[in-house]
């Protein structure tokens, strides 16, 4: 099954659905160690996010959208709603992603560069490195896993498998480290213990992006019915 | 949670809705996107400075907007940065053809924002410059933080530069004062109870009955350490000595004393602070030569409060005497 | 109990020291009996203004001696009136020859302590006429009680009659206006949380979190009744109505708005009573054509707000316009 | 045992150490019905009282001064000191009873009117009547009952209890009533249910009285060492 435009569709929406889910989990985190408000953030975000899709959906015509079309539009509408340091970082992540998926369809391969290139927007605009407990510790250790996962011949869902537990594993695996970017370096030592919320809902997208690959377009979706 | 409060998605909007009814004859509010602009609009000729942030810090930035100081400011939601398609247009409706000033609170998340605006307002063609205020002590500035915080120097940076600008400085100008400024400001907080999130519906963090925060931002973070609660002098030392400290006062020079309240600290308690900050200065040999104590860069109703001090030289003073008619501050 | 106060028997011996060295380019301290008096003293043909009351409420009313409006405040202990023995000089010291006017808020104690020293000092050969402010509806001014509070309308009251007095109105002229306010002038108060005096330790009334005070005064005294938490819009219009209703205000008319925060509730919150206090006066055909909103009367850091509506004309507007400089109100 | 300036500064030293004693139940009956400061506010005036008294006792000379001396000392010491309501109404209290005491030693009958100009004196500066809930309504009983004792021939400390004890139960009496003067005016009927703080800290000072009377001159009490 290719991964296309209605994948991404999915993809956010689970996202935003993810998110929803999960606001008071990441805002609880965030006022461990930061300012406690990266679930409102990311919410209110994504909720733009789908939004916008439900008005777009409402057009009619053949949807002749390219997955990076569907990612462009995350891009703008998260930089323009989400602000705090999370906007401009998902947004350049999803804009960066876009401008190597412009194609109807991506392959394994392909994914594994979408996710490449969001780990490079995140870090190019937060000039993280992994270990410093942000975003970036789930971001990269997903294109380690997704790279494997692709040379091992893995199809799209694999890859995205591998992504998401990777992350996953990842965003736990902040939990000790001592911040040192974001607001949670402000509190040194005192950061150690807490989980990076931005390593978390990092994981959340990315299990997004799995179960969308795995679940397939449905007539229950909305986005299938244009 | 009670709050003086609509339904809490709103809460930005709504204040600021009154705000610019109550003063109309200072500012215009664009409702969307969001950012407060001097009622006038640009003035041709001057260069115009913008500021911006998240909300909850009022009267920051908004309640600077007006004569001698800002020409548009950019709320974001509380304690969130403001976006790019908000910082944008506020440039832009603040240049007067001479350039614009940005005046940023080094936080990853302003940083990162108002960048990517300041690029898509330089493609526009205006002409940017930018400073990033970041005085706050309790934060050591090295490669293991995000860098020192910006915090309550910031009102300092925005009345210089606003005066700089007024006097008809260039925009290079207004930008070397503003960092003359931000390099002689440092501030240090306190919390004795953390502030309430609209929507979060509970304390930004959790303080017991006899203890304080010491080392606190204005985004309800925790601060750098936990101490046991002490007195007003105990608690002033610990502030204005890490100020004084680093900006390495030497006898006879003088400064800015200004003591910001958090928002929920009574004023009277303010002036306490303010008089055993003064002494401990003039212990070192400084004088105290301008003042300025009050609820001006707040941690929505924080129980605390924050010391800051400027270092002063006749141009610097000049500045921060130069008529200034906002709606928070005004002489 | 949390407070940045050393000892709270010196709570406002501290806070006045601290309040004089900031501003002394405004106002004199005088450490024994407590007054504080403008810089200059009296001035020579004016009639002079003296207030005071409990302490707790700052910045009234010692933020408000300056040009163009008090000449002398006096404080008493937290929420306590003053004596006479501290009036009687605050009442020497302001008089410039024309006498004095003192503005009372009408409390037992207030009018007692000031009853007594107004009758030292005439017979002490200074001319002396009072008023006293009783603008809260909250409480019903009837055989039943000690009359109506004053609150917050007292600034109104100081800041016209000041005006008045520097524009050179004999002592009964300034009486008469100072009437004038404080006939047209109503207030009426919410509390979210209760104030904590220093030397008590808890909370002045206990409040459940869905609950809140309805018409309370400035002291912590518990209000008329409790009602359950609401939002914004709401709790404004239980504040706005009774004051509109009160005042009889008429299409047509024009009022100053007064939003005035108890001292613990963000800046924020007050602009957004402000926007529906101001909703309900248009919807009323009242145009509001001078506004004022921040933390003016307080109590301590008491969470909620006060609406005070002051009905105009071109006289009380001129009179409000006319410029003052003092700590906590400039222009 | 008649009743002497020694007699009055016993009663006015007892008085402090008793109000310092209820200061935070005076306070807390304030907190209920008004604005929690009747104690502080007494407990500040009665320690200066006493302070200056310390300062006359280390004078030397013979005891020459009469009752009424002892008790304007008080009056214009708590009018400078207390502030609030109960300071001008405590101070007119002492001011006029010191009025109709300059005398050396006073009987029952000079006792009762120097209740009765303590009475009028509260009366005439607060404006309140009987049963407006105020110290007014302990201030009447204790007159009353004071009188009462006087005309059944009672001795001084007769008169005293019969004051006291009245002045006890007054304060107590005021519990039910709604408050008409004074702040607790304010609640309106929420006034009811709540003890007068006034109306309590009046049966204090009475208490005290009595019991000066009581106890007589001891050598352990400074005042008659001078
Ligand atoms: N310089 C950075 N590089 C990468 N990620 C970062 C950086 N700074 C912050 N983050 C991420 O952003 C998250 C916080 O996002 P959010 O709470 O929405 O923004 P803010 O800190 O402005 O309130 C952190 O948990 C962290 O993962
Ligand atoms: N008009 C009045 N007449 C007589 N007593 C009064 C009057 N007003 C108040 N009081 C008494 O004063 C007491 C309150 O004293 P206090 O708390 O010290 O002063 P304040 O009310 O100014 O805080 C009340 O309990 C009441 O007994
Ligand atoms: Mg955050
Ligand atoms: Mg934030
Ligand atoms: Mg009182
Ligand atoms: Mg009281």
């Amino acid at each position: 099954m290719a991964l296309d435009a209605d994948w991404a569709e999915r993809w956010v929406r689970r996202t935003a659905d993810a998110i929803a889910d999960a606001k008071d989990e990441l805002t609880e985190l965030d006022r461990q160690i930061g300012d406690g408000d990266h679930g409102e953030n990311l919410d209110r975000g994504f909720k733009a996010v789908v939004a916008r899709l439900d008005d777009a959906a409402t057009e009619s015509g053949p949807d002749e959208r390219t997955v990076g079309d569907v990612l462009k539009l995350v891009a703008t509408t998260l930089m323009s709603t989400v602000g705090g340091a999370s906007g401009p970082l998902y947004g350049t992540a999803y804009l960066r992603a876009a401008k190597v998926s412009g194609r109807p369809q991506i392959d394994p391969p392909a994914v594994v560069a979408v996710l490449e290139a969001a780990l490079e927007g995140v870090s190019s605009r937060g000039k993280a490195t992994v270990g410093e407990k942000t975003m970036v510790d789930a971001w990269h250790a997903a294109v380690e896993a997704a790279e494997a996962a692709a040379n091992d011949g893995g199809s799209e869902v694999d890859v995205l498998r591998a992504a998401a537990a990777a992350a996953d594993t990842a965003a736990t695996g902040t939990i000790p480290l001592v911040a040192t970017k974001g607001r949670a370096s402000y509190l040194g030592e005192r950061s150690a213990g807490h989980e990076d919320p931005g390593a978390r809902s990092t994981a959340l997208v990315l299990g997004a992006a799995m179960a969308a690959a795995l679940s397939g377009p449905t007539p229950a979706d909305p986005s299938s019915a244009a | 949670m009670k709050k003086l409060l609509n339904d809490p998605a709103d809460a930005v909007a709504d204040s600021l809705a009154g705000f610019a009814l109550a003063h109309a004859d200072l500012v215009r509010l664009s409702p969307a996107p969001v950012f407060v602009v001097r009622a006038g609009g640009a003035v041709t000729g001057k260069v115009g400075l913008v500021s911006g942030g998240g909300s909850g810090h009022e009267p920051l930035h908004a309640g600077f907007v007006g004569d001698g100081m800002l020409d548009a400011a950019v709320p974001g939601a509380v304690f969130t940065s403001p976006t790019p398609d908000q910082i944008l247009p506020a440039i832009q409706a603040a240049d007067g053809g001479a350039g614009v000033l940005t005046i940023v609170k080094n936080y990853t998340g302003d940083v990162l924002n108002f960048e990517t605006a300041v690029e898509l307002a330089v493609e526009e063609g205006v002409e940017v410059a930018s400073v990033l205020v970041n005085d706050d002590v309790a934060v050591e500035d090295s490669l293991y933080t995000a860098g020192r915080r910006g915090v309550a120097g910031t009102l300092a940076v925005e009345k210089v530069a606003g005066a700089a600008a007024d006097r008809g400085a260039d925009l290079a100008g207004v930008a070397a004062v503003a960092e003359r400024v931000i390099a002689n400001v440092r501030s240090m907080g306190v919390a004795l109870a953390a502030p309430r999130v609209p929507h979060v519906g509970r304390p930004s963090f959790d303080l017991a009955d006899d203890e304080i925060e010491v080392g606190i931002g204005i985004h309800g973070e925790p601060g750098r350490r936990r101490v046991p609660a002490a007195d007003a002098d105990a608690v002033t030392e610990m502030l204005l000595t890490p100020v004084a400290d680093d900006l390495a006062l030497a006898r006879g020079e003088r400064v800015l004393l200004f003591v910001n309240g958090m928002g929920g600290t009574p004023l009277s308690e303010l002036y306490v602070v303010y008089g055993r900050a003064r002494r401990l200065l003039e212990e070192r040999g400084v004088t105290v030569s301008r003042s300025l104590v009050g609820n001006y860069v707040t941690s929505l109703e924080m129980q605390g409060a924050s010391v800051t001090v400027l270092r002063l030289d006749d141009e610097l003073e000049a500045l921060w005497d130069a008529p200034v008619n906002t709606a928070a501050l005004r002489w």
